[in-house]
């Protein structure tokens, strides 16, 4: 499904100008659920969406900072309150929708002991990412990070790394494309899937879907939650119809959050 | 007209010096035809170049038309330069253009009107004798007919002064004829002043007041051209009028002005000489007849013969 | 996905790269033939030299071209919001875009430009041309070849840059590559995109080429 | 962060950014050079004239150029891994890097090559010259000047260009900009790896200017 | 040595037609100097760039040294040009090449060894006079050193056939006459065969041995030189020697060969007549004395002084 059908005029019509919702989003899977909302959802509402995508995590914060955007569907909340924190905007996250469990994955082993001494692991090269990826791997006691290493958790804060495993940050799409290359990598579910690999049977170890903070939401910048239009945006993708495509679409690759 | 003084230019490349000229005075006077010659290197276009700036002199003066360049603004520089106008040696045409695009840009830079430009060009183009390549690109013209591109370029703007280098060089002698007239017409008619480079003594010849050569960067030999050929030993004499390497015997007689009376055949008929004409030329030079005759006198009134030449004015040299 | 699902989106894309990288060609030219100009006018030697102005140019231009179109994005936020009035969808991404290819077609006309005999400058000089109509009459017109070459690579990378301005929510034919193929995986999509982007490359390539080669061949 | 966190950091990235640029300038090279003289060579009026050849090697060289920096990647894997053994790091990243880099080059090869006077060309045919000689003794050094400052034009996008290898895990200064600097909001890292960007990029110029400058004084 | 035959060139652009060269039938015979004179645009470039197949004639044949060039496959073709030396109407020297890499060029074409090449190469920049260039870039020459450095590019292969466009047109007399003794003597001595245009009688004059006259892409007259100075009316005559305007009576002499002789004194002498010379030349051309004279016949016995000048072989055209 198209995500960006309307984004050409780009002509920054703002809110108040019109009914139009403006929503930010990454191209998979939150441009796709926006899509099937608009197609299927919005009208009966009396909503007007318009989807924007984004290849990039920063730019749909700044915008929507900025006014550009009404609401913006690509990230979690960690991450949210790390942007808030370090650029000093003030958004706040609406609706939790889905959840894009990462697992770990490889080519050349079976189950996580198998790992060997030395391995190299991919891991997603962004921010909203990388840092889970590695709460990943020492929950499962691979390594151990530094106390307090938040989302923004990089490769430096790895403290404790027995098996000397070596990280390689690779853009999340690229993941799948390089278990040839590295003995295991992180994948967040949606690449996993459109990868051909399930997560369910695949993964070496996966994230729990059960009070998982990671779960990508609905963001607003501070203000705006009473927006009547955001607001049915808000129950639309809290709603059954998206929690049953979402199910049917991805497979547990994706699923919604609770 | 034209005043250059203690002019110099040097070169320099990466530590080598190249003194190209060499400490020049020279004066073309208003409506002068004034030709420079000299051997190739010896500084010509460097000098002419210096004339109009466009290679900055490393010293001397330069004034034109009472103007001293050397000590012009930009601006001024740039209105002096408009009257202007110069041949250049390797043309210098404009590929993007076509050859009446090309005479047309010296009025396109004094902002002459459309109209005015379209006639002056169409004027010019048959004074070359290029009408019919008026549309032609200069890389389909032949290396005449871009000389000759060159020239009508630089008579375009009606300058006062023409600088010309070699501007005949790659033309035909018949071509080079017309655009010789073309020029003494401009320099009659309307008093145009030219400082001309050339090979060519038939240049010279035709159209030339005065002239310098040079040799080395500095000027060997300057003056109105019948003084220049009256004077023994002269350079210009030897590079107009060359003549064979001299026998033993032979009698080198040098006209000037002097050869519209039947010199040779009253010697003949008085002095109880032969004379046989070895080679040699006689032209009209700068309005005068001029040339140079190597001759063997043979019979017994050879010296009085020769003393009556010298009497009537005639310069004449024995080889020995 | 179906040739049904995709043409609409071929189209939509087609038309926003044809917008972005028409507005940014014409900004470039505007931006980057001055400023190409500019750097061989103030260089030593040339027209009016001036190397303290020669050095600032050189170094804008140097700027412009070493950051990453990312970060150059967000550095002329501020610009971008001051001309268009937003900073994203395709109007938006023309601004970066420009940016990012200006400096690079100046260094391109700066090239060209130098190619151009001093002779026909110094013929120029001896009639009294200004300096405007040297650069206007004597040194453009007789880089045309190479300014239409250069003009040409220039377009061709804008149109492979604009697949960036997919970060910005440009859209185009490179970021539904990206969005569709890389992320995706959608291949077919992807190497349909792809020989769109080709044949768009080919015949701008051969209408680049046909120019430089009318105007070479005087 | 500080200094002392941001020097490893720094020096590290600069390392990677040199291996990149090093080797995929070095491989530019050696494709792009022979690439844009084959496009002049084979072109109508050229010194092999052969109409196909020349169609498909400017459908090759646009190939190259219409594809964005990430779908060139994903669609060399299979090359990459048979030249490197491996699809991602910085060394596997010079393959597609020279990929998107050498039919750039040859642009600008084939536009200096272009300027080259026929006049000199034939002299040497008249002489009895070879192909090769004449390509060899002829139009390359008759071109330096032109050449040098497209290899100078084709490096500093290079630098530009390899920060988006950060995808494949290059790395290198561009990425540090923008995993660090732009992603993570440590604007300081950001600023000083720009500026460490842009003072190489200045050098890198300069070094261009002045081998052309001294190529073209002649 | 040279033969051409039917050749036709036309140049095409955009719809129009230049016919540059309208069926030419050359020969040029072995050791022979053969020159080529015309009008600018008349075709003699593309006449002499069709000969080593620079220019593809549209029609006809080319054979040099026997072999049928306009046959010839590329290798053979590139073999047989390696014994065709060309001097370029402009230069066409490379830039990036200093005077002695220029000259190495053809050398380093025919694989001649480093030590061989640089010997060469010095020994023919003395012979034109620029041994002290050598180091020197095309950029910093002046418009005769460049055309020097192409003359010493053309020679420096040994070939056995040169073709030369206006090789001398931009040099002062003095250095044309260098160059002129050193192609006479490589073609005295080792047969070097020379098809060569110009447009310096001068040139004609020292040393071609045959030659033709173009116009309009065809050849009007060509022969060997003695021959056509004979010949009433030649258009070559006219070019060599050219003469001012003819008064009324005034008698115009033309010798070829039979100039050794003291005629005008003996006519002195003998006819009872003065004899004033007008204008004119003689010298010596393609080994003989040839020349004209127009001089003013005054005294009872012109008619007869006339009849014998007629007797003794001259050539005697009265202006009426
Ligand atoms: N590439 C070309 N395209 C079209 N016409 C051309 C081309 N080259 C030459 N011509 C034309 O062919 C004719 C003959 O040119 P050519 O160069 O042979 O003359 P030329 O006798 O050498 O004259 P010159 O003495 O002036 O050098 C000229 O009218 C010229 O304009
Ligand atoms: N740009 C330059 N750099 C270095 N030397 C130069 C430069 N231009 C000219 N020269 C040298 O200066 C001297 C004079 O050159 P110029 O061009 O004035 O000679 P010329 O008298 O016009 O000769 P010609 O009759 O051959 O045209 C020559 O020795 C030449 O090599
Ligand atoms: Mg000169
Ligand atoms: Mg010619």
């Amino acid at each position: 499904g198209s995500g960006s059908s309307g984004s050409g005029s780009g002509d920054g019509g703002t809110s108040s100008a019109s009914d139009v919702l403006k929503v930010g989003a990454s191209p998979v899977p939150h441009a796709e659920i926006l899509k099937f909302v608009k197609d299927k959802l919005a009208a009966k509402e009396g909503l007007n969406l318009q989807i924007v995508e984004f290849t990039d995590y920063v730019q749909p914060n700044v915008q929507l900072d900025d006014g550009q955007l009404d609401a913006n569907f690509f990230q979690h909340k960690p991450y949210m309150d790390d942007f808030n924190a370090s650029k000093g905007t003030k958004l706040t996250f609406l609706q939790p929708v889905h959840l894009e469990p990462l697992g770990l994955y490889s080519k050349k082993i079976t189950s996580l002991d198998a790992l060997g001494s030395n391995a190299t692991v991919a891991v997603p090269n962004d921010a909203t990412n990388l840092g889970r990826a590695l709460k990943l791997l020492a929950d499962n006691g691979v390594i151990t990070l530094k106390e307090g290493a938040g989302t923004a958790a990089t490769e430096r804060d790895v403290t404790g790394n027995p098996k000397n495993l070596k990280f390689q940050p690779l853009e999340a799409a690229q993941l799948p494309r390089s278990l040839d290359d590295v003995d295991a990598a992180v994948i967040n579910g949606n690449y996993a899937l459109e990868a051909g690999l399930t997560p369910a049977e695949n993964a070496l170890v996966l994230e729990k879907a059960e009070n998982n903070p990671y779960a990508n939401g609905l963001v607003v910048a501070a203000g705006k939650e009473k927006d009547p239009r955001v607001v049915k945006l808000a129950k639309l993708l809290a709603g059954p119809e998206v929690k049953q495509f979402i199910e049917q679409q991805y497979k547990g690759a994706v699923i919604p959050a609770s | 007209m034209i005043d250059v003084s203690g002019l110099r230019k040097v070169y320099r490349d990466r530590g080598r010096e190249v003194v190209a000229v060499d400490g020049v005075d020279l004066r073309v006077r208003d409506g002068e035809i004034f030709g420079v010659l000299g051997r190739s290197g010896a500084g010509k276009s460097t000098l002419l170049r210096c004339v109009n700036l466009l290679e900055r002199p490393t010293e001397g003066t330069v004034t034109v038309a009472g103007r001293e360049l050397t000590a012009l603004g930009e601006g001024e520089l740039r209105l002096a330069r408009r009257g202007i106008g110069m041949v250049h040696q390797h043309f210098a045409l404009m590929s993007s253009r076509t050859v009446a695009g090309n005479v047309a840009f010296p009025l396109e830079v004094m902002k002459v009107g459309r109209a005015e430009r379209a006639r002056r060009v169409a004027e010019l183009l048959e004074l070359v004798g290029l009408a019919d390549k008026a549309k032609a690109h200069p890389g389909q013209l032949s290396g005449g007919q871009k000389q000759r591109v060159g020239i009508a370029r630089a008579l375009a703007g009606r300058p006062a002064v023409l600088l010309s280098d070699e501007a005949t060089s790659a033309l035909d002698p018949a071509t080079t004829q017309s655009i010789l007239a073309l020029l003494k017409s401009l320099n009659r008619e309307l008093g145009l002043t030219i400082l001309l480079i050339t090979h060519e003594m038939n240049v010279v010849k035709s159209i030339c007041d005065s002239a310098a050569i040079m040799k080395d960067g500095r000027i060997q030999e300057s003056g109105a051209i019948p003084d220049l050929l009256a004077r023994p030993g002269s350079r210009l004499t030897e590079e107009l009028f060359p003549l064979p390497p001299a026998e033993p015997g032979a009698v080198t007689i040098t006209f000037a002005g002097q050869a519209g009376e039947p010199v040779i055949s009253q010697v003949v008929r008085k002095f109880d000489v032969d004379v046989n004409i070895l080679g040699g030329a006689l032209e009209e030079v700068a309005g005068v007849a001029a040339g140079r005759l190597r001759v063997h006198l043979t019979g017994g009134g050879r010296e009085a013969a020769l003393a009556h030449l010298t009497e009537r004015g005639l310069l004449v040299e024995e080889a020995r | 996905m179906t040739w049904d699902e995709m043409a609409p989106l071929l189209w939509e894309a087609t038309g926003q790269t044809a917008e972005m990288v028409a507005w940014s060609t014409l900004f470039t030219v505007l931006i980057g033939l001055p400023l190409g100009v500019a750097l061989v006018v103030t260089d030593r030697g040339g027209l009016l030299p001036s190397t303290p102005l020669n050095r600032v140019l050189g170094l804008v231009v140097n700027i412009g071209r070493s950051l990453p179109f990312i970060i150059l994005m967000i550095a002329v936020i501020p610009l971008t919001r001051m001309i268009v009035g937003t900073t994203i969808g395709t109007t938006a991404s023309v601004v970066p875009l420009t940016l990012g290819a200006a400096p690079f077609f100046a260094r391109l006309v700066e090239t060209a430009l130098r190619e151009v005999g001093d002779d026909k400058v110094q013929a120029a000089q001896a009639m009294g041309a200004s300096r405007t109509t040297i650069v206007g009459k004597v040194l453009l017109p007789e880089a045309m070849p190479g300014l239409v070459a250069g003009l040409t690579v220039t377009v061709v990378a804008l149109i492979s840059y604009s697949a960036m301005a997919g970060a910005i929510g440009g859209g185009g034919l490179g970021d539904l590559a990206i969005r569709y193929g890389y992320q995706r995986f959608e291949t077919p999509l992807m190497i349909v995109t792809v020989v769109v982007l080709i044949v768009i490359v080919q015949l701008g390539q051969m209408l680049g080429d046909f120019v430089a080669r009318r105007l070479a061949r005087r």
